[in-house]
């Protein structure tokens, strides 16, 4: 329970960290301060409604403590362009974003940890002298650039999937989540979710392999064998099970991480998510939403943190249970 | 007998190096028995091995290892890999050096007793959760420990643990590799203690393997030396440390420290333990042997039973061993290395 | 005889990580490695500190070495408190006190030779470097290291254990220092080598006259080396004695034990029972009064209220037990 | 005795930092992973330097065919190795361009992720207490950051330029660098030859730098190596979102110009495929070297 609280004012401090950093890097930048929250679009009312909440006709410090104030209450302004509060834009578009990161990293690590581990004991075979290299390959692959290349195979030329976007124009549904359990959005999910699932996978089952063959040699895994336990238990209860404990950290830390990387492949198939949304805020210089795009991400890698400290702390006896004797 | 070795042969493949073949022989023709019912000690430096022979015995070599010779036979069965996998924990268990690294860390110490009551022997759950209670009973846990990791065990706890684990399915032999050597001299007492009961009290055979002449002398009944890959002497407790036939053996019992005895003086062996990957012709501890002589030095010097039948040694003057253990005593005689460790 | 080193009521604290409850209540749990030692080493002895693990004594020798700083307490050397040592002074005692460590395949730097790791303290301590090779081959000739040029150039893993103690020993000595101290110096060593490198110690030790403390888990090693034994136990010295007492006439029940539980290389030994049970307990809650009553056969209620301090109860045999004061 | 044989063995006199450098100099021939990695850095350290004489042409002209007319979407010939952009650009010649762009993002992201990173991991490791705790906590700080919407960020408010982006990508990497190292670096402070070192005097800064530094060298490079493909990757990802340096010539860029220009959809994959591969082929050499260096200094990971 301590540990829990421990890790989770970690974390909380690490968001509030780059909360922090987020607002002098908007205050530091180069034109007036006012330029990063009003835009000359508004008309005369709006913009007197933004100086007023933001206090930015007080002095930085005071604006500090107003601007964690207004994240508190998940007050992130106007978007400069929809003309929208922030937070409503963010939400719409968040779910899209998690569930091709979520979709995505389900495979990859399920992929990874089975192939890492299967690698492990094909060891020294010729598979292994292949398969290496082959998924470092994949990891030193750009991933908008495998998205392209897989658009271009399986879109534009095999035609089996949709170029771009979330749904097909003129579909109607009653609500977003019968959206999403349409066909017609996973039909759209799949190429994303393959080109994230393929960049994803190296990470995984490189750190499985790598655990594996060390935990082969722990003196437990001897033991096992030497009380005569068939090979499959040796190798899944006992080898894999430990193995697993730092890919298990690695996932969840892997959703905040792919959540940033999903920048370029939301990019290259039009997904509606949140990182799209951030590199259009950023290209037309809406600040309001780009700051927001950029704090909901650094959230749920926050959040994932967390959960990848609690899962730590649920699979390893050792963080868990303090030492009694 | 109810374990017989009989010229093993544990070969280990290294990168060929500038002084060897690539072949690291560390057992080389190592023969040995284990009476029904009594404690082995097998004791002999490190590098001698001692452990490598255990580990072959239950099947698990490192991957660079192979038997290249020789039997094992227990109960009057030869074991091959089969028959060694059947055997394993049901009748022959193994007590580890260090029972932190060989308890899984993720799994508590009465999963894992219960996973070797459940997965070798025949007990359902329940019969296995009241058999564990029990086996933690007989080495002295409390039953609540049962649910704690390995971690949360102190060293001497860990290694009853151990204990509890082998013992599980009633095996007839037990072979503990250095089982003490980790723990405090309070600690080690009373594991040796308990192990001494236990084997009485379940009529157990045991192997302990160990470096500790002390050791063995407290708890063995019979004790085997091994040299350089080899078994140089054997032979009851008593006689083997009260009347050593082999010069090692003798070298290794001025060179033990005694807090009871007279002596204030230590007498080490000079040199080291031949290189296993090109082990010197004839007798393997000739260069270092105060009364090695030519002949020490080609051919091969097969162990043999002296006068009297159950104390073996491996000496060419095994005949003289009477006047050359009287010349051992004295620590002048290990101050001259042999004559022929350096011409 | 002066002392040459000189405890006084040393004590040494690790702080641990604190739990919540701790933090608020503004608790400060540590696990006390030394808890209250004081004793002296005269000029020229040769002490051991005995005990089982986690029971202080390598803390103590770093103490004295000043690897480590006391919580609370003061030691000096040759009449020089160490917590004021700093620059020269600092490099001063350095050269004079001198450690052997455990684990020779450790103690040197593998990208060392020889020769480098040697020579290390003659520039450390800004000698000349054209004393240095004269100085390196005094120092290996005392540990009989014979055939020098076989060694200079070599790297720590081309050589054994046995000859790796006697390079750590040749650079412990080739300052030619006063006070060695040994952290079981050849627990890491083979049977047959050991009993040649504690030769060697006792050889160097008489030669140079050094003031030596060797700290060990085993009594019967001890024995060899070591004219008076301090044994301890949780932090604190029980016992403080001539060897030869402590392993024939132990007075401590704690000594006793530790006694009766080293086995012997002989088959007729004397099988007493253990008197003693349980575990060493958790050096962070350790009992009230005597630390050793919970496990003593022959605890009173006023074990539990006071720890007998550490007295004399015969000519240079001191014990801490309330069975003895009384 | 068993002699193993050690090469280059540096001699009674040598500088024990010589001899750790002149390791890792030799460390690739030992290595098939290494050794790969290493030609193929120095095949594109050779096309950068000769990028001029590989590829005359500016890489940004616009061609035009013998009739006059654009010499757009040409398709891969003996003219135009790789054909040509829609804008008449040779894509063979921006090709052997980029490679000097990459490199130099590259190679300057990891000096400076290196150097930072080794000096913190080290002040932090050795001296421990409130220094170390600070640099951590800066460290968490950077780390929780996340990586590629900060870059854009950065990149995208501050001005479109390549010194910003390494910046940014050093900003973020030192702290894997740093906290691996520290660790290392508390290992080795606990290792009884560096205890030896202190009892026979050695001052701080000579038990830092010889006894411990020296054994830190690598793994500095193995995370430079590392940062190399990672500083690579972004660079491209930065410029193919259109916040790039739109003054040179870039791998990312060319990408960017083949994707909003519909190259995918016509099937041009002589314009989009030679630059990814050339971005996995740089960025995996920087892997394979990593590993090597892994598996020869750090013997834990070593494929027993």
């Amino acid at each position: 329970m301590r540990l829990v609280v421990e890790r989770f004012a970690h974390n909380a401090l690490a968001l509030l960290a780059v909360t922090t950093i987020l607002f002098f890097m908007f205050r530091l930048m180069p034109g007036t301060p006012l330029a990063a929250y009003i835009n000359e679009n508004l008309n005369a009312d709006q913009q007197q409604a933004v100086l007023e909440q933001f206090g930015l006709d007080k002095p930085m410090w005071q604006q500090y403590f107003i601007y964690l104030g207004n994240l508190a209450q998940g007050e992130l302004g106007l978007s400069f362009f929809q003309r929208r509060p922030v937070l409503t834009i963010l939400l719409e578009v968040l779910p899209n974003s998690l569930i091709l990161t979520l979709v995505s990293l389900i495979i990859a690590y399920a992929f990874g940890v089975l192939a890492g581990a299967w690698l492990a004991w094909k060891r020294g075979s010729w598979i292994e002298r292949v398969a290496v290299p082959a998924v470092l390959a994949t990891r030193a692959a750009p991933e908008f650039w495998i998205g392209m290349v897989l658009l271009a195979l399986l879109s534009f030329n095999a035609g089996w999937f949709p170029s771009g976007g979330a749904s097909s124009p003129g579909m109607a549904y009653t609500n977003a989540f019968q959206r999403m359990a349409s066909w017609d959005y996973l039909h759209h999910l799949a190429l994303p979710v393959l080109t994230l699932a393929l960049y994803l996978q190296g990470l995984p089952l490189l750190l499985m392999r790598s655990n594996m063959l060390e935990v082969m040699h722990e003196e437990f895994v001897t033991m096992a064998r030497m009380k005569g336990f068939s090979e499959w238990r040796i190798v899944i209860r006992h080898a894999a099970r430990n193995a697993l404990l730092p890919v298990v950290t690695a996932f969840a830390l892997g959703v905040g991480l792919s959540m940033g990387g999903n920048v370029v492949v939301e990019t290259v198939f039009s997904w509606p998510g949140i990182g799209r949304l951030l590199v259009q805020a950023v290209s037309v210089l809406d600040y309001p939403l780009a700051q927001g795009a950029f704090l909901m991400i650094a959230l749920v890698l926050a959040v994932m943190n967390f959960v990848a400290d609690l899962l730590y702390m649920v699979l390893d006896p050792r963080v868990s249970h303090g030492r009694k004797s | 007998m109810i374990l017989e070795v009989d010229d093993l042969q544990i070969h280990y493949s290294t990168r060929a190096g500038p002084s060897g073949s690539g072949v690291v022989r560390a057992v080389d023709g190592a023969s040995f028995a284990v009476p029904e019912g009594r404690i082995v000690g097998l004791v002999g430096e490190s590098g001698c091995g001692k452990t490598t022979a255990v580990r072959a015995i239950m099947g698990v070599l490192a991957e660079n290892g192979r038997r290249a010779g020789g039997r094992v036979v227990f109960k009057q069965q030869a074991l091959d890999e089969a028959a060694t996998k059947k055997l394993l924990w049901r009748d022959i268990a193994y007590v580890p050096q260090s029972a932190m690294s060989s308890l899984d860390p993720v799994y508590t110490v009465g999963a894992q007793l219960v996973e070797v009551l459940t997965k070798r022997g025949n007990a359902t759950g329940r019969a296995a959760r009241a058999r564990a209670v029990e086996l933690f009973d007989l080495v002295g846990l409390s039953e609540n420990r049962l649910r704690d990791y390995p971690h949360q065990f102190s060293g001497g706890m860990r290694q009853r643990a151990a204990i509890a684990i082998a013992l599980a399915l009633e095996p007839s032999l037990l072979l503990a590799d250095e089982p003490v050597t980790a723990l405090d001299v309070i600690v080690q007492r009373q594991i040796l203690d308990m192990l001494r009961e236990l084997q009485q009290r379940l009529r157990l055979s045991i192997v302990l393997v160990t470096h500790d002449i002390s050791v063995v002398a407290y708890l063995c009944d019979d004790v085997v030396v091994m040299y350089a890959g080899q078994v140089i002497e054997s032979g009851p407790v008593r006689d083997v440390l009260a009347r050593p036939r082999h010069p090692y053996t003798m070298g290794l019992r001025n060179a033990f420290p005694d807090l009871l005895s007279d002596a204030l003086e230590l007498v080490p062996i000079s040199g080291s333990p031949p290189d296993l990957a090109d082990p010197p012709p004839g007798c393997r501890f000739a260069p270092r042997c105060p009364f090695a002589l030519a002949a020490c030095t080609t051919g091969t010097v097969a162990i043999a039973s002296g006068s009297d039948r159950t104390h073996r040694s491996a000496c060419l003057r095994d005949g003289e061993a009477d006047q050359l253990r009287k010349a051992a005593l004295d620590p002048e005689t290990w101050l001259r290395s042999s004559s022929f460790a350096t011409s | 005889m002066a002392a040459l080193v000189q405890l006084r009521d040393v004590v040494k604290h690790f702080p641990v990580t604190r739990s919540l409850g701790e933090l608020v209540r503004g608790e400060h749990p540590a696990v006390r490695a030394l808890d209250g030692v004081s004793f002296d080493i005269g000029s020229g002895d040769a002490i051991a500190i005995v005990g089982e693990s986690g029971c202080g004594k390598t803390t103590l020798g770093r103490l004295m070495l000043k690897l480590t700083e006391p919580t609370t307490g003061t030691i000096a050397f040759d009449g020089t408190a160490l917590a004021g040592l700093a620059g020269e002074g600092l490099r001063g005692f350095r050269r004079q006190a001198q450690l052997v460590f455990q684990n020779p395949f450790d103690a040197l730097n593998p990208r060392f030779t020889i020769y480098r790791a040697v020579a290390e303290p003659l520039l450390n301590a800004g000698i000349d470097k054209a004393e240095h090779e004269d100085r390196v081959a005094a120092a290996f000739r005392r540990v009989h290291l014979a055939d020098l040029d076989r060694y200079l150039d070599k790297y720590p893993h081309q050589l054994s254990g046995g000859q790796l103690q006697r390079v750590v020993l040749a650079r412990a000595l080739v300052l030619a220092p006063r006070f060695l101290v040994a952290d079981e110096p050849v627990s890491m060593l083979d049977v047959s080598v050991r009993a040649g490198i504690l030769a060697l110690m006792r050889e160097v030790r008489d030669t140079m006259g050094l003031t030596a403390v060797y700290i060990s888990h085993d009594l019967a090693l001890v024995r060899y080396l070591c004219g008076r034994t301090l044994v301890m136990y949780l932090g604190r010295i029980v016992e403080d004695a001539p060897t030869d007492e402590i392993v024939r006439r132990p007075r401590h029940p704690y000594t006793q034990a530790l006694v009766a539980a080293v086995p012997v290389p002989d088959a007729d030994q004397p099988r007493v029972p253990l008197p003693i049970k349980g575990n060493v307990p958790d050096a962070r809650e350790p009992p009230s009064g005597c630390s050793f009553r919970d496990r003593c056969p022959h605890a009173m209620t006023r074990c539990a209220e006071v720890a007998p301090p550490l007295r004399e109860v015969a000519g240079g045999h001191r014990v801490a037990c309330h069975l003895e004061l009384a | 005795m068993a002699e193993r044989a050690e090469p280059a063995i540096p001699t009674r006199s040598s500088w024990s930092l010589l001899g750790v450098l002149r390791r890792i100099v030799a460390m690739p021939l030992h290595d098939p992973f290494a050794f790969t990695g290493l030609v193929i850095y120095v095949l594109f350290a050779l096309v950068a330097l000769f990028a001029d004489q590989l590829a005359p042409a500016d890489p940004l002209e616009i061609l035009f065919t013998k009739t006059g007319k654009l010499a757009a979407n040409v398709a891969p010939g003996a003219e135009f190795l790789l054909g040509t952009t829609n804008l008449g650009r040779d894509i063979y010649g921006e090709l052997v361009h980029g490679t000097r762009s990459a490199l130099a993002v590259g190679l300057s992201a990891a000096i400076i992720v290196a150097i930072v990173g080794t000096v913190v991991g080290l002040v932090a490791g050795y001296f421990g207490g409130t220094t170390d705790a600070i640099l951590m906590r800066i460290a968490d700080m950077a780390l929780s950051l996340p990586f590629l919407p900060f870059v854009i960020v950065l990149t995208g408010f501050l001005g479109a330029s390549t010194s910003n982006i390494v910046l940014a990508v050093a900003l973020l990497l030192w702290p894997n660098s740093a906290r691996v190292i520290r660790s290392q670096v508390l290992t080795l402070r606990e290792r009884a030859y560096v205890e030896a070192a202190r009892v026979t005097g050695a001052s701080q800064w000579r038990i830092l730098f010889v006894h411990i530094a020296p054994n830190i060298l690598p793994l500095s490079f193995v995370y430079a190596a590392i940062a190399i493909g990672w500083a690579i990757i972004t660079e491209a990802s930065v410029s193919f979102l259109g916040f790039g340096d739109s003054t040179s010539v870039s791998w990312g860029m060319m990408l960017q110009d083949a994707f909003s220009s519909q190259a995918l959809s016509r099937g041009q994959y002589a314009w989009f495929v030679p630059p990814g591969l050339c971005i996995i082929l740089v960025v995996v050499a920087g892997f394979f070297i990593s590993r090597g260096y892994e598996e020869v200094f750090m013997p834990r990971l070593r494929g027993r």
